[in-house]
Order: structure tokens, then C-alpha cells, then sequence
């Protein structure tokens, strides 16, 4: 019972202590908001980067001539083959017959009198063919499959732009790499600032701290209201922060709906999910309470109070 | 009960401001600690509270042996001894009564207690009238008595009062004195440090004088 | 004379200020660096961005079909209307005759077949080509090119992937917005934190302030060393900063080399001239300067002192 | 000269701390305010270093009539007086020889002069063994001589001294008052205030009685 209404008496100190002057306290919630706010944002980049690539990338098409004498059977039997396979990999795969293929090549302009000559000639020279619209940029798991088929004895050959994957997995890999030294980065700049933050506030506070521990006050009775103090100041500043990545995200998928065009329409960065939330705040709260015992601590050791 | 055995205190500097000194004190006795500036009488006192660790000898207060403590004992000793400082070491946050209350937070008693002790104590410095004003709004004296009303409203087993008047005039110091009087016929074991015997004077009690760190004359 | 001593001796006692406490200094040096740092980062890569449109985006090509009949004089009538355009909207063209064009074609696996039936026939439908690459993506200039190019009467035909000119364009306007978002972003978050930290430490420095204050010194004294401090700490900071940007470029440089693949060989950022870091240290330094002045003035009045 | 011409000075929350104040001290005059603990007396001094503006009345300062200064006016009066704070306010960044050469750097003097002044008035207060010493090594008494010699150290025309000796034992304190004794006779204004007139006895000198505010008895 004491304990607990010695921590609501803290509890309601530490919001007396905010309000009392709300300036100075702005700005330091403002400094801590800013931050978190820079590696929220990097995180729901991060946290997006994976469905970007699943609805916005083009992986690898992996292309199927079948031989020229093939009927709906051996069409049917390499359907099969395919859906064998994990869907890890496929993400689906379509059927463009000859008839379908020479009209497909009409209709681009660059080859369109090519295939009218080709059409007029009344002898198609375009095989059956069946797309494979694959799911990932791993270029081993791609090749295993296009041997698999390869093998299949209705396949004249397989085409896969290797190359094309193996930008796409470097490009995916320039992009997380690119983001996790952001993430590093933003980390250690939120680690720096808020305990440079608290650190300056506990030393405004040394009075209270030396005064407190020479008549008597225990080292938790010392730490506990400026603990909550420092995670009320968190905990503003990280919902400060949460609002702000989401304008942000908001932001941002506004520029990508009038760049629809851009980026095709399925590319929207989701916001966090409240769970998310409070996982970051929860995180940065705990290493406040941290960055409060590590200062409170070094006002101890610097005014040699035993 | 308060001894020392043969204690030195070196400050860094190699600056001795406590040698050889042994004193024992009665539980509940009133006892002045004279000397001239730099005598060493606030070490003595800090050594006493435990906010400073003697460099060599033996101090036992209430039975214990400080160099033998651990941090929590000796929050724990802390809470039983009343501190006037010398240099007041006022919160300048916070208002007349907080300053006060916060000897009582720490040992954790009720709302309601809390309200009746600062009271009385802020009454007993004759600070009643300056209750919810800020340190900085008020003069020395109040300042200084203000920081009297913090070292008794937990009612310590020990009272040790740094120069406590020396921000005083006549009428206020001998109002203090009375004070610690009460205390003392309450069974408080009170240490009074003082550059002026003057106000001593009609008390005769105790005085352990103090010379360069030494018992003097 | 006088003044100039003044000014001498405050800057040596801002450095002793800075040495005497040299973790507690490392603090708020580092707080300030690493904001500076992402500042500095987003600077260069926006001072880049144009390079890097220029060299490594492939503007849009334009085709142009001859008709079929074309001799020499008619492709160095072609060439010569080409050459009177600006070198602003033209990178370089490439003539590439009939028989070049079958040869391609053959080189393309999924037209390799109707290639060859082509090549077979004896009857070459591929029309001559020239292709211009472009040096642009304003989607105005290059219609006007386009234009002018139809009229010629050698000219079948004249294709250029306007889609693509404004995907660009619009990829440029993306990247620019995303990127002044950035600096205002990193510049508010620069100012706020900046102050704060300036402000607490001046807020440590309170008795020193009111104190001169009372004994009679005038405020460009008590500002003075002040100022220096903060000059002396932006700094140290900012030329930390400056060093974490180059280490920056050079980790992103030297991803962009293994990922040559994916961006081409002229792909890298340039580091900040001499002259830019100077800039952006001055910048700082001036709003450092001001900071102390504003929280200095604070304190004054939150002391009360006339 | 110093002229208090019905003067008041009320502070925020309806306290009057002076009331309708007259008096004048002639120049090179050596005087006592004495009075009870919040009887005004810092507030007087203050009001005379300007560090505080009278809410009614004049105060005149060597002819110059303090309401109607500005900051650089202000600045200016300030560097020609010597202040002894009651609460010191030493700084405790800086040894014992910075914390009295800051009145000798704000009136820009050379390195070498600060030098031997400094020097000159530490050794005046008596702490010449203290020169470089951190001021949180300094037993009270010290530090308020070091407040003393960093108020004498440009040998100001006004001294102001607040409770300059509260601190000091007889023996120290009467080293000080020889000291405020040669400046008085080198023809320096010196307003000493006092709770305890027992310090004055022998000087014979002129005392202003303060009570609540007030020209008292
Ligand atoms: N932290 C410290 N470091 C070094 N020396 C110290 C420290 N504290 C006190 N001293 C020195 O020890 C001696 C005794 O100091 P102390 O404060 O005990 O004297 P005091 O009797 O209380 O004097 P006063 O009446 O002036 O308060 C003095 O010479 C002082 O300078
Ligand atoms: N800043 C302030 N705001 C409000 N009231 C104040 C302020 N400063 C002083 N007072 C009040 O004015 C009265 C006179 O104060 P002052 O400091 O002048 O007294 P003093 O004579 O110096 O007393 P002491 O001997 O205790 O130092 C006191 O009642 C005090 O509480
Ligand atoms: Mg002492
Ligand atoms: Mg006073």
C-alpha cells in the first residue's frame, strides 16, 4: 500500500513537475518527439519495405515454350508441374497460346509489320507459351524451378532473365542496407539525445538529488518521481511522435497516390499498428528510465555525497 | 550515544581538518562544538551524519560503527538525525512547506500527518506567515529558519545544527535555542556548532571546543 | 585593444570550459554532431541528385523509322535536323540500319524464331532506325523534337515513350519533394535541438550569469565567453559532422560500386566542397550564437535580476 | 552619496518590505544597518545596488537618481560598488582566485594587475592558503570571506556589506572589520548590514535601526 501511493504521489508530482513550466519542458519533449519521430519513420519504412516488394516489384518472369505440336494434355501436365511447386515462389502463372502470342506481338508497334508479315504469311511461327509470374528475387530457388521444368519433356526451353533477378535481389538488398544503417544511425542518435536530454535536466535537478539523499532518502525514494518524470516526458514525446509519423506516412502516400502513375496503386505505406506503437514508446520509455539511473547515478559520483 | 576514537579526516590537498580526535557524547545530551573558522567543526558534524567517511579512527553512533555501514544503513541512520546545514541547501523549486514535507516524504507518512507536522514545525521557526511563499521571497533569517523547521519536523533522535543562528538576530536565535531546549528535555541528543560563545552563554551546558581540528581550550 | 584581449581571453577560457569537463562537453558535442550529420547527409544528397538524374537515369529514347526507301543522303538530312537541337535535349543518337536491326532481333531469345523465319524468307521488313538519346525528361521540350522531326519527309514514323518522360519527370519531382521534406525537416529538428541543449547549458550556467550580472558586468561580457563556448562546441560538432557525412558518401559509394550492376558505373555522390562544409558550419555557428543569445536573455528574466 | 527619500518597496504578494524610508549617508561615511531577521535590511542594500527598483520614492546614488537609469547606467553604478551577498554567491565552477578576479575581468584589468590584486585581497581575508582552492573545499567561514575579497578586490567607492561577519568567529571577524576600517579611511562609502549590534560596539559609528521596514529604535 505505502509503496504504491508513494509511487502515485511521484506519479502526480512528475505531471505537477511538467506543467509547472510547460516552455522549457516543450522543448526538451519537442527534442526527444523530433527523434523519435526520425526513427518511427525509418521503422515504418523498414516495416513496409517487405509488402513493397511483394505487390510493387516485378520479379522474374519465367517464360515456358512449349514444343510446337503440343495438346491440351501435355498443357495440362505442365500446369501441374507448376503447382507442385511452393507458392513461395509462383505467384501465378498464365497460358498465351500461339493465336494469342502473335496478336500480342501486333500489338507492339515496333514489331507490328514484322507480324503482319508473319501473319499474312498464314504459317505462326509463335510456339504456346505459359508465364510464370514468380513470387521472390532469390535467384537460387528461381533456378531450381527452371531446371525442374526443363525437364518436363512437352518444354522446348525456359527463359528466365537471370539478370533481371539478380538486380532485384541487389536492389532489395541496397534498400534494407540502406535501411538498417538508417535504423543504426537513428538509434544511436536517439540514445545520445535523450540521455544527453535527461542528463541535463538531472543536473538542473542535482539539489534535489544531494539534498534528498543527505537527509535521508533512500535511492529509489530519490530516482522514482524523476523516473516518471522522464517517462511522462517520453511518454508525451512519443505520442507526439506517433502522431507525426503517421502525418508523415500520410505524407508520403498522398505523393505516391498522385504518382500512382509512378509506382502503380497498390504502393501505400501501412502506419504502425497500435501494438507497434506501443512496442517503440514501451522501448524508448525503458531506456529513459535507464538514461534517469545512469545520470542520476554519475550526480552522485560527481558531488562526492557518500 | 556518539564517539570518536582518535578520527582523522584528510581532505584531497592533503589538508587535515580533523586529527586524532576523540569525544563522546551521552544520548540526550546538549552539546555546543565552538571553534574558530576552519576549525573543523562542520566536518565533524558531516562525519557524525555519515555524509563524510572519517580517513582513519572510529565513530560509533547508536552503537554502530560508521566505516562498517552499508548504504542503506546509512539512509537509514540519516533518517533518524536532524540536519541543520550551514549552508541551508534549500530547494529553490519548490515553496516553504515542500521544503519542509520532504524530511517526512521520505519516511513515507500520510497525507494528513504530513499537513499537521510541516505546520507545526514551520510555526515553531515562527515562519507561519511565509508557509506558501517561494525560498527566493524570503530574507537570511527566514532562509535559515526555514531550514531549522526541515531538521525537526521528523522529530529526529539526533539534532545536529550547523551555526543555526548565524543568520539571526537576538530575539530569533534565542527563540531557536528555545527550540532545541524542548528538544533536548524530549531526550534528542543535540550538537550545536557555534563560531560565537556569546550565544551559548546562559545555557551552561556542555562545549567541546575545537582548535585546527584538534580538542582546543 | 581592449576589446580585441577580451575577445582573446574569452576564447581561451570557452576552451578550457570545453576541456575541464570533457565527457559531460562530448555529451552535447556529439548530441549537436550527429543532428548536424543527417543535416549534412541529406544536403549532399540533394547537391547529388541532379548529377545523378543526369548520368544514371536513362532518359526517354526517341525512335525513328525511315521509310523504306532511304539513301545515305536522306539518313545525313535526318542527322543534320538532329544536330541543330540543343545539346540540352539531346545526349547522342545511333543509326541503326536494316540488317543491324535483323541482327538484334535475333539476339532476343522470344523473337529469335520469328527472326529467322524473317531472315529465312529473304524479304527484311525491319525498317532503318535512328535512335536519339535524350538528355532530359521535361516532356515538353522533347514533344517539340518529336514534332519536328515527323515533318521531315524521309521520316515513316517517330516513337517516343512519352509515359516513360513523365514517369521520370514525376520520379524527379518525388525524389525533390522527399528530399526538401527531409531538409526542413532535419533543419527544425536541428534548431530545436540545438537550442535546447544551448539553453540547458546556459540554464547550468545560471549563478555565473546573474552573478556577473549583479556585480556589474555588461551583457556582452557575460555573453561574450558564452558565445564562444557555444561557438567553440558547434564547431568541434560541426566539423565531427562533416567527417561522419564523408564517411557517409564513402559507405554509400562504395555500396553504389558493388551494386554497379543496378546503377552504372557514374553513379557516385560527391562529398561537400571545402567551401559547403564552411557554409554549413557557419550557419550553425551563426544560429549557435543566437541561441545563447535568446537563452541567456531567459534566464535574465526568469532571475529576476534588473 | 546615498539618498533614500520616502521609499517603499513592495514584492509581489502584498509584502512591504520597506515603508516610506528616509535617510542619507554621506559620502566616505561608515554605517550600520541593524535590525530584526526580515526587518528589510537586504532589501535596502539591494535597492542601493539597484539590483532591486524602489516601488515609491527616490533613491539618489553619487547624484544619480537610480529610477531613471537604464541598463548600461545600471551596469555601469554596479561596477563602482562592492557587494558582499548574505547568501554569498560564490561560483562553484571556479577556484578561490577566479571567483575573485571576475570583478577585475569585468572592468577589463591587465592579466599582471589582476594578479597582484587578487592576490592582495585573498590575502587581506586571510585565505592566502585557500588561493587555489575549489570553493566547495572551503568551511562556511571561508566562503564568506572569499564573498568579502571578491567585493573589495577593485577597491569600489560604495562597499556594501550584508551580514558580512554572520559566518566568522570574534577573531576573524574583527580582521574584517579592520579591513572595512582602512577602506573607510581611504574615504570609501561602507554600509554595513548587521542582526547582531554586539559586532559594532566598539566602532562608535553611526547605525540605522530597521524594524518591519521602517526606521526604528
Ligand atoms: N571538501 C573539502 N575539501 C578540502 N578541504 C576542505 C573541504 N571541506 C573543508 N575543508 C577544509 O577543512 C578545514 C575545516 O573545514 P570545516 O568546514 O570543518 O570548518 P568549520 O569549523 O566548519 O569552519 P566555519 O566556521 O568557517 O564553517 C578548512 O580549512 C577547510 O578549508
Ligand atoms: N523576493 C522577495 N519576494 C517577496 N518577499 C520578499 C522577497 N525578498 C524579501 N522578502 C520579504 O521582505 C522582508 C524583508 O526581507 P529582507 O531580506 O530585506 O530582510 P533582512 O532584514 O535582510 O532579514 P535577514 O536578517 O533575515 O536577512 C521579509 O519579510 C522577506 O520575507
Ligand atoms: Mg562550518
Ligand atoms: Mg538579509
Amino acid at each position: 500500500m505505502k509503496t504504491i501511493s508513494m509511487h502515485f504521489r511521484s506519479f502526480i508530482l512528475a505531471i505537477y513537475d511538467i506543467f509547472k513550466n510547460p516552455f522549457e519542458q516543450l522543448l526538451n519533449i519537442l527534442t526527444i518527439a523530433v527523434i523519435i519521430t526520425v526513427l518511427g519513420s525509418v521503422l515504418v519504412i523498414s516495416k513496409n519495405i517487405y509488402n513493397l516488394q511483394k505487390n510493387n516489384m516485378n520479379f522474374p518472369q519465367i517464360v515456358i515454350y512449349l514444343k510446337d505440336n503440343v495438346g491440351q494434355n501435355d498443357i495440362s501436365a505442365v500446369e501441374a508441374a507448376i503447382n507442385k511447386f511452393n507458392s513461395k515462389v509462383i505467384k501465378n502463372y498464365q497460358f498465351i497460346s500461339k493465336a494469342e502470342g502473335l496478336n500480342e506481338l501486333e500489338k507492339d508497334k515496333e514489331l507490328k509489320q514484322i507480324a503482319s508479315d508473319v501473319a499474312s504469311s498464314n504459317n505462326n511461327p509463335v510456339p504456346d507459351v505459359l508465364i510464370i509470374n514468380t513470387n521472390t528475387p532469390d535467384s537460387h530457388s528461381l533456378q531450381m524451378l527452371v531446371n525442374k521444368i526443363s525437364k518436363l519433356n512437352m518444354v522446348d526451353d525456359v527463359q528466365m532473365d537471370v539478370n533481371y533477378a539478380n538486380k532485384i535481389t541487389n536492389l532489395v538488398g541496397f534498400i534494407s542496407k540502406i535501411l538498417r544503417l538508417l535504423q543504426v544511425t537513428f538509434s544511436i542518435i536517439l540514445i545520445i539525445v535523450i540521455y544527453n536530454v535527461i542528463r541535463l535536466q538531472m543536473l538542473l535537478r542535482q539539489d534535489e538529488i544531494i539534498v534528498s539523499r543527505l537527509i535521508g532518502a533512500s535511492d529509489s525514494f530519490i530516482m522514482r518521481p524523476l523516473a516518471y518524470y522522464a517517462i511522462l516526458q517520453i511518454t508525451i514525446a512519443s505520442a507526439l511522435a506517433m502522431y507525426l509519423v503517421n502525418l508523415f506516412v500520410i505524407y508520403i502516400n498522398n505523393m505516391f497516390i498522385s504518382l500512382s502513375s509512378l509506382f502503380g496503386d497498390g504502393f501505400l505505406l501501412k502506419q504502425f499498428s497500435p501494438i507497434q506503437m506501443l512496442q517503440v514508446t514501451g522501448t524508448v520509455v525503458i531506456f529513459g528510465i535507464f538514461a534517469v539511473f545512469l545520470a542520476v547515478r554519475w550526480v552522485f559520483r560527481k558531488s562526492y555525497v557518500a | 550515544m556518539i564517539v570518536f576514537d582518535q578520527v582523522y579526516k584528510k581532505y584531497p590537498g592533503n589538508i587535515t581538518a580533523v586529527e586524532n580526535l576523540s569525544f563522546s557524547i551521552e544520548r540526550g545530551e546538549l552539546v555546543f562544538l565552538a571553534g574558530h573558522s576552519g576549525a573543523g567543526k562542520s566536518t565533524i558534524l558531516k562525519l557524525i551524519a555519515g555524509s563524510l567517511t572519517a580517513s582513519d579512527g572510529m565513530i560509533m553512533v547508536n552503537g554502530i560503527d560508521l566505516s562498517k555501514i552499508n548504504q542503506n544503513h546509512r539512509t537509514f541512520i540519516r533518517q533518524h538525525i536532524g540536519f541543520i546545514f550551514q549552508d541551508h541547501k534549500i530547494l529553490f523549486d519548490r515553496n516553504v512547506f515542500a521544503n519542509v514535507r520532504l524530511a517526512l516524504d521520505i519516511l513515507g507518512y500520510s497525507e494528513k500527518e504530513v499537513k499537521t507536522r510541516v505546520t507545526k514545525a514551520i510555526t515553531s521557526v515562527g515562519l507561519e506567515h511565509k508557509i506558501n511563499v517561494m525560498p527566493q521571497e524570503l530574507s537570511g533569517g527566514e532562509q535559515q529558519r526555514l531550514c531549522i523547521a526541515r531538521a525537526v519536523v521528523h522529530r529526529p533522535k539526533i539534532l545536529i545544527a550547523d551555526e543555526p543562528t548565524a543568520n539571526l538576530d537576538r530575539g530569533n536565535a534565542l527563540r531557536i535555542l528555545e527550540l532545541f531546549k524542548m528538544f533536548h528535555k524530549a531526550g534528542v541528543t543535540i550538537i550545536i556548532s557555534a563560531h560565537d560563545e556569546n550565544i551559548l552563554g546562559d545555557y551552561g551546558k556542555r562545549i567541546i571546543r575545537i582548535n585546527q581540528g584538534q580538542l582546543g581550550s
